[in-house]
């Protein structure tokens, strides 16, 4: 390995200004100010080095930070993960890249039975502060196992955080609290929404929003969709067709998927008195599931329909010719606030 | 346009020990090697199937070509060219025999050609209209792996088949340097070794896994890499079509003869990007490519058949036709593939009843007549 | 692999009677059966020849068929399973024994990517009638790895099914309808229940009662209990309690968890009105979510109280010492029970 | 207890180059071997310094004896024994220095009692009063990994880190010959390979992995799979504590002098069961055992010691009242092991705050308290 001097970005002397910018982007300067804050932050991935990625999130940043601080890494899920389980252990704070959600399985033991566990296993003495990054969902027209949403393994692993942005800003914020975390995170990037343009404030406090937290990013009166990731763009498209239909949606974006924040959640339930879920995964046995039941269970009263789902179907993912039908659009979601509405 | 199989005499198997060189029948500059204990194994290969392997090779770029630029005129989604792998891939496939099998990965349009499948069928995955193309026991070629090194062990299993058979043919698979670091690749070598079935792990190391140099994943050879498993292993020339030839058909005659696996890595060079996605200039020199420009497969078997009177220009016209016919019908196959009806997103996920899936499918279905009423 | 002649066993003279025995010598019966009617059929995994496996579920298989029909494999799961990828495309039948329910990860990916979408990458043109037998649960004071319960992630995973017997005669019955299956299966084993024993008819047609079918255990009029594997006994214990203070628990035996037989749970349901669910698996995102979710909805004006889980807990599987705590028994299940009709 | 730690010269070091035979510096009857090129790395080793390893050895044996008993009268939930390794395990442990770093599996109770740890603590797993018996930081030895070949990975990753650091310290992973099957094996060795990290993989090769025999993982030996890798990897007699000693001893020296990774095959044999739940009459043969007891690591190092006349009964006995007095202690502490409160359930899953696992917390221990009031 080359000894590279790191040319480090001096971010500390710039003004606090906001500026617009796409969620991919936003993402590597999060990681840019990640690996300027902490010198035990190392980033490790395929690709990731003179590439940049495949999808330019750690562009510039090996150029920058040397390849000691950023680290192409053998072509090996299982054994990026596991290595980064050792670099922890030895006090740093590696943010693995998985290039695309399918790629993600060959490192599930590591994930599940390692960076999930250590810390229970050693009672605390160990900490285990992996971030995870995972692009993934659909939408991009891409071959198979390039467009999965595997979220619901994660969340149903205890130990794990899981979290993903929806938007420029998000994506800023929630990179850097992932990475000081000293949990592991599995952090999903909703890799159609990389292009979209948003406005981070670099300087923002980090501590203004916890990272478990759910946003109410549009208020309604008369249904809760909760969505996450690249669905709650979709979701916001939803709510301005209903509001022109004189319905009204309140779309809460979960951001974390595990903890989930039913208090937010279910505090808009409780106003609405109707739930639709929407993500792309397949419904059966899906997050949405989780949100449902723990809802249902929580506003049984409040509720005036069944919570309804909108998801992909029991089926893998399909052909790109095929993901139209296979993804959550507007219509679909509005079709279940429909049925919620006129049960 | 099969090459004939040659038997390889018993005595040839046994006297396998791995060759420590790397095994190279065709010079660069085109002219036959000397001193190469490989040259028995392609003694058959007359001017004729000489000439049918640079064809092989040219169609086989010609189709790589037409699938680029139909990929640029977005007419499909994404594409990973052969270019300069076109002797790795159509030496070994043209050494199999019809009852062998070959497992690959993405990039192996080649081998695909030669197994007798239909270029249309192999872009049909990559326009994006279904997730496969092609039936894989029809041409014993399994549809192509994404997952990187997954195939490796498909393709032990089914050697582990054979052998419950016993049954006397081969698996082939295929995959790429980067895919060495894979897990599943070693594991592939553990048990085939372990089992002593007939497979044989042909691995293109064409120096670059996306932007990592084959480097990165090892500091040994990959040939290197199998003798550890007790794997006879060798290393050629990977744009010499000869010499990869003959290092296959060794290969599969161990395998035939119940002798177990053997690993072969053809050293080439992917002179394209890694797919129509990627920027090699990101991450490496014009002059490496230059380098290896030099050492097209092509033109090295091309420059053979000149200096040994085989090729005139009728010959070369006759390819050159050829191609051109096989890429006029791509395009026209591909641009006329029909797209998948939307009912097709719920079929073949199970063989047997699924009351969710149907009720999904029922549900959905309703939907959209729905919507297209309204609409 | 050295050539064994096969000493067949000759079950077909045998006269159709029924026995008693223990839920692992029902399935060892059943995997001799599977054998004996298919020659395709061949068994995989680590330690099942000779030592007949850690849980002796193979114990005499290789004896019998040779070791060309029951295989030992190197110790690698992923290489495992994707051998038994490869046997399937050549026209086998295999059947592959994860040791333990914590070593399945390795083979998640060839599982998740290769094992369920088979098919459907290849639309229908070639077959996965792979078997992949998972020993599964707590209950038995193990180290750690050796108490997990995957299901839910399987489950989530279109393209597999998920069964899992909760007694002898099931085991039996479902461990050959798996295998005669040409869908790939994913068989849990309830290991603490490998000692229970029951009546076994050995020659029961296979087609008297579906693969994916539930079944009502015991009838009840309160309440639907609906468990399955291991906690299908812990639930007929709390009904028997139950039947004792004057509560009458309906219990229903899932069977199959993906699909779920719908039809089955949602007709108890709307008979007593109320369901609990139980696992051992944690609750958040756990299959319990699904059933609730999927029942409330189809149920939603049937239900005299909201659906409740009763789970581990969001923690790994702790130490054996604790594992009380974390194992739904028949109390956790009554006050559950209690809650719902006293809400 | 600790050995001293012998400086390899440098010119040592560039001198590696993978020794072909087995490594072995005490013949099975207990004579010093000639010949073997690895003396000098062992010439610090005095009387009293083999005293010492004979004292580990014998009191380490105890443990696992004591263990055993424990298991056996319902005291321990299950116990893996080390019985026949104590050699390949005490050898190499004591080549270690404190700021070196070692991870292991789940049967290196040896490892874990020359790194300072305390045998009830190790016990306290097996016991399942936790999972895991001491803090890793506090001896520089991870908790036992329990999933096969996972261990590997992370010593690679901890000594990336000791690279980053520019620290001259190693990782030394601990696996089995069953082990190096797995995915996460191969790919800590080519991981190890390509960043060229102070690791040393050692590989205790037992012959068993439960009732599987080592070739049916392989066929070659464990030390060529390291080759494979480019990494230099050598045989050693596993039940030489000499041997071990001099071999780990070298391949830490390259390790501190960034040479990058070794691989040590030590040749030994489980002398006992699996773990208690085993029973090897199922597959193995009783001759193959008595084989195998001849060359008991104990009886080879003790045959030495009264060869040279380095033991007399006074030492017997001062070592036989050591390990007695740690297996009463051993035995005494596990029985006083405190068992976990209900709550220790919900502790350390994770560092933050987290309202799901809290509210379910708050719940069942509710629950808990209105069960102790209702009964
Ligand atoms: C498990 C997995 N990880 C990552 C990828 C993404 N990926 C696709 S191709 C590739 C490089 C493969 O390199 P190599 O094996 O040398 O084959 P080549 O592309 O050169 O033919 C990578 C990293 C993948 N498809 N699968
Ligand atoms: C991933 C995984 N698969 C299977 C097991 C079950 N198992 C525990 S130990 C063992 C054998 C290991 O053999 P070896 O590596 O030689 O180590 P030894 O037990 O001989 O010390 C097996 C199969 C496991 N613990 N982890
Ligand atoms: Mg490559
Ligand atoms: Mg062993």
């Amino acid at each position: 390995m080359a000894v590279d001097t790191p040319a480090h970005t001096d971010t500390a002397t710039a003004a606090a200004t906001t500026s617009t910018m796409t969620l991919g982007k936003a993402l590597n300067a999060g990681l840019r100010q990640a690996l300027d804050d902490d010198p035990k932050v190392v980033l490790m991935g395929e690709d990731i080095g003179k590439l940049g990625g495949v999808f330019r999130v750690t562009e510039g940043l090996q150029e920058d930070f040397g390849d000691r601080r950023v680290i192409d890494t053998p072509l090996a899920e299982s054994g990026m993960v596991g290595t980064a389980v050792g670099l922890a252990m030895r006090g740093y704070r590696p943010v693995c890249e998985i290039q695309f959600d399918g790629f993600v399985y060959p490192a599930f033991d590591q994930i599940v039975s390692q960076v999930a566990k250590f810390r229970y296993r050693n009672e605390g003495r160990v900490a285990m502060p992996v971030t995870i990054r995972v692009p993934y969902g659909g939408g991009i027209g891409a071959v198979e196992h390039h467009s999965e949403s595997p979220e619901a393994y994660f969340a149903h692993t205890a130990g794990l955080r899981v979290v993903t942005p929806s938007n420029a800003a998000d994506a800023h914020r929630m990179i850097r609290q992932s990475i000081a975390s000293d949990d592991p995170v599995i952090f999903f990037e909703p890799k159609r929404r990389y292009w979209e343009k948003g406005d981070v404030d670099e300087h923002a406090p980090l501590d203004d929003m916890p990272l478990h937290r759910a946003r109410v990013v549009t208020e309604g009166t008369d249904i809760t969709v909760v969505a996450y990731g690249p669905m709650v763009a979709t979701s916001l498209e939803a709510a301005g067709i209903g509001a022109e239909e004189g319905v009204s949606l309140e779309v809460v974006d979960l951001r974390s998927l595990s903890p989930i924040d039913f208090e937010t959640l279910e505090a808009s339930v409780r106003k609405t008195g109707r739930l639709v879920v929407v993500h792309e995964a397949p419904v059966f046995g899906g997050l949405g599931a989780e949100i449902a039941a723990r809802v249902t269970e929580q506003c049984f009263y409040s509720l005036e329909s069944p919570v309804r789902r909108v998801g992909g179907f029991a089926t893998p993912y399909p052909a790109a010719k095929l993901e139209r039908h296979f993804l959550p659009d507007a219509d679909r979601i509005l079709h279940e606030v429909d049925r919620c509405l006129q049960p | 346009m099969a090459i004939a199989q040659l038997q390889v005499p018993a005595d040839r198997l046994t006297a396998w020990a791995g060759y420590d060189g790397l095994v190279q029948l065709i010079s660069v500059d085109g002219q036959r090697t000397v001193g190469c204990p490989y040259w028995d194994l392609v003694a058959d290969v007359d001017a004729l199937q000489l000439r049918d392997l640079y064809r092989d090779m040219a169609i086989v770029r010609r189709i790589d070509a037409e699938a680029m630029a139909l990929q640029r005129q977005g007419e499909l989604a994404l594409w990973a060219p052969l270019l300069g792998q076109e002797a790795a891939q159509v030496g070994s496939a043209r050494a199999l025999r019809p009852d062998d099998f070959a497992f690959t990965s993405y990039r192996e349009h080649g081998v695909a050609y030669c197994r007798g499948v239909d270029p249309v069928a192999m872009l049909r995955m990559w326009r994006g209209n279904g997730l496969s193309g092609w039936d894989p026991a029809a041409y014993n070629i399994a549809t192509p792996a994404i997952i990187v090194g997954s195939q490796a062990l498909h393709a032990t299993g089914y050697a582990l088949g054979i052998t419950l058979d016993d049954a006397h043919s081969a698996a082939l698979a295929y995959f790429g340097d980067g895919a060495t670091s894979e897990g599943d690749i070693s594991e592939a070598l553990g048990f085939a070794s372990s089992f002593g079935v007939p497979v044989v792990f042909f691995c293109q190391n064409n120096q670059w896994a996306i932007s990592e140099p084959v480097r990165l994943q090892s500091h040994a050879t990959i040939a290197q890499r199998g003798q550890g498993y007790g794997i006879p292993s060798v290393q050629v020339d990977g744009n010499d079509v000869l010499a990869v030839l003959a290092a296959t058909r060794l290969a599969l005659a161990r395998a035939y003869a119940g002798q177990g696996p053997t690993l072969i890595e053809a050293v080439t060079y992917r002179m394209g990007p890694h797919t129509t996605s990627d920027d090699p200039t990101r991450y490496r020199s014009h002059a490496e490519e230059e380098e290896w420009r030099a050492k097209d497969p092509l033109v090295r078997l091309r420059a053979l058949l000149h200096n040994e009177g085989l090729a005139d220009d009728e010959f070369e016209q006759e390819v050159a036709a050829a191609a051109g016919d096989t890429a006029t019908a791509l395009r026209l196959g591909v641009l006329d593939l029909p797209n998948p009806a939307s009912d097709a997103l719920f079929e073949h996920v199970y063989a047997g009843a699924h009351p969710l899936l149907d009720a999904e499918r029922d549900a959905y279905l309703a939907y959209l007549a729905e919507s297209d009423e309204v609409s």
